[in-house]
């Protein structure tokens, strides 16, 4: 797990080890963070998945060491 | 050419992004310049702070080059962000499109950076004399 | 703030058309460049000669610069035409736009560009290994 | 009458004046050209029309002192 922006702020740190039973998705570890940091939730629902720097979907099961990033949303918009 | 793509806590050079596309064939070139500006939603900003997830930062910009050259044949591509604090008046981003001819730089350079503020994995946060936030698009 | 325009011999300065048009509201800005390329209907240029009615092109971008004002907001443009002869990779038009954001900057800065060189007096010799001959669009 | 581009080469002269009578329309000072410089025809029937720095349709009637230029094509195009 790596954390950036609004995630790392609350989280206070900039990665973490997670471990997850084989065949975990990342929805699951999704709901375990949550747990871990329920501060984390508004946020976490608001965010996108990669693992290893793409995109995925939340149903993707998570496979020894991968990178698993949450995405918090973009400033995108006009400017 | 091979796109140049730089994501760097150092201030941006417009001049060496430009020499990097230069070629006897362009004919026209298009620069997009995001600069950091006084006040966005109401507030008076005091300066822009951005974090990127840089290695997937830099590849997510890969795609849309790429994708730029498949959809407008723009070969001549550079692509800056600034990281950490930027002050007003300073540029966040940098796009310099250089093709033969100006329809396909204009296209592929919107293109880019639309497409790269809401796919590239970098955020600011604005601070303001109220305080700050990670701004949300 | 008052259009910058510039219809002149000299090489075209990029930099000194950015820093007119810099203001710390402007949160988006494009240049455009049209660049003298090495090939044109399949010919091999030698250069570029440019040649304008010099106070009717300046009239001409004047009206073109406010009518940009008019549809987009476009308060701070910068144009600069060269006349003379041009080499390769030389810029014979710089055109700037800056905007609070960016949409309005891309939209001005095309609409200027391609109503210019359909609407002010300015004609371009191509100078080729073939002889030359005044460009007609 | 000022020339540009071709046109001036073509004349061989970047000026001259033009004496019409009054009413003359910029139509009928395009065919007095073209009766003086025979070559200019093609060029001419593709110009547009300006008095006094403005572009002028062709049934506009000249006064003194009007600057008449007519505009060859453009390049424009895609470059």
């Amino acid at each position: 797990m790596r954390y950036f922006a609004g995630l790392r702020e609350v989280v206070g740190q900039d990665a973490e080890l997670l471990t997850v039973p084989e065949g975990t998705t990342v929805a699951a570890a999704r709901t375990l963070l949550i747990t871990r940091y329920p501060r984390l939730q508004p946020i976490l629902e608001r965010s996108l998945c990669a693992v290893n720097r793409e995109y995925v979907p939340a149903d993707r099961t998570l496979q020894e060491n991968d990178e698993l990033v949450f995405i918090p949303p973009l400033g995108g918009g006009a400017a | 050419m091979e796109p140049v793509i730089q994501i760097t806590r150092e201030p941006l050079n417009r001049e060496a992004l430009v020499a990097a596309v230069a070629a006897p064939e362009v004919g026209g070139m298009v620069i997009f310049e995001g600069v950091v500006r006084n006040q966005a939603r109401g507030k008076q900003i005091r300066y822009l702070e951005y974090d990127a997830y840089p290695e997937m930062a830099e590849q997510q910009i890969r795609l849309i080059v790429e994708e730029a050259r498949k959809r407008w044949g723009a070969e001549r591509v550079a692509v800056a962000h600034r990281l950490g604090r930027v002050e007003i008046g300073e540029a966040s981003v940098i796009i310099v499109v250089a093709t033969p001819h100006r329809a396909e730089a204009f296209e592929a350079c919107r293109y880019i950076i639309d497409t790269l503020k809401t796919t590239v994995p970098i955020w600011k946060k604005e601070v303001s004399l109220d305080g700050e936030a990670w701004v949300e698009g």
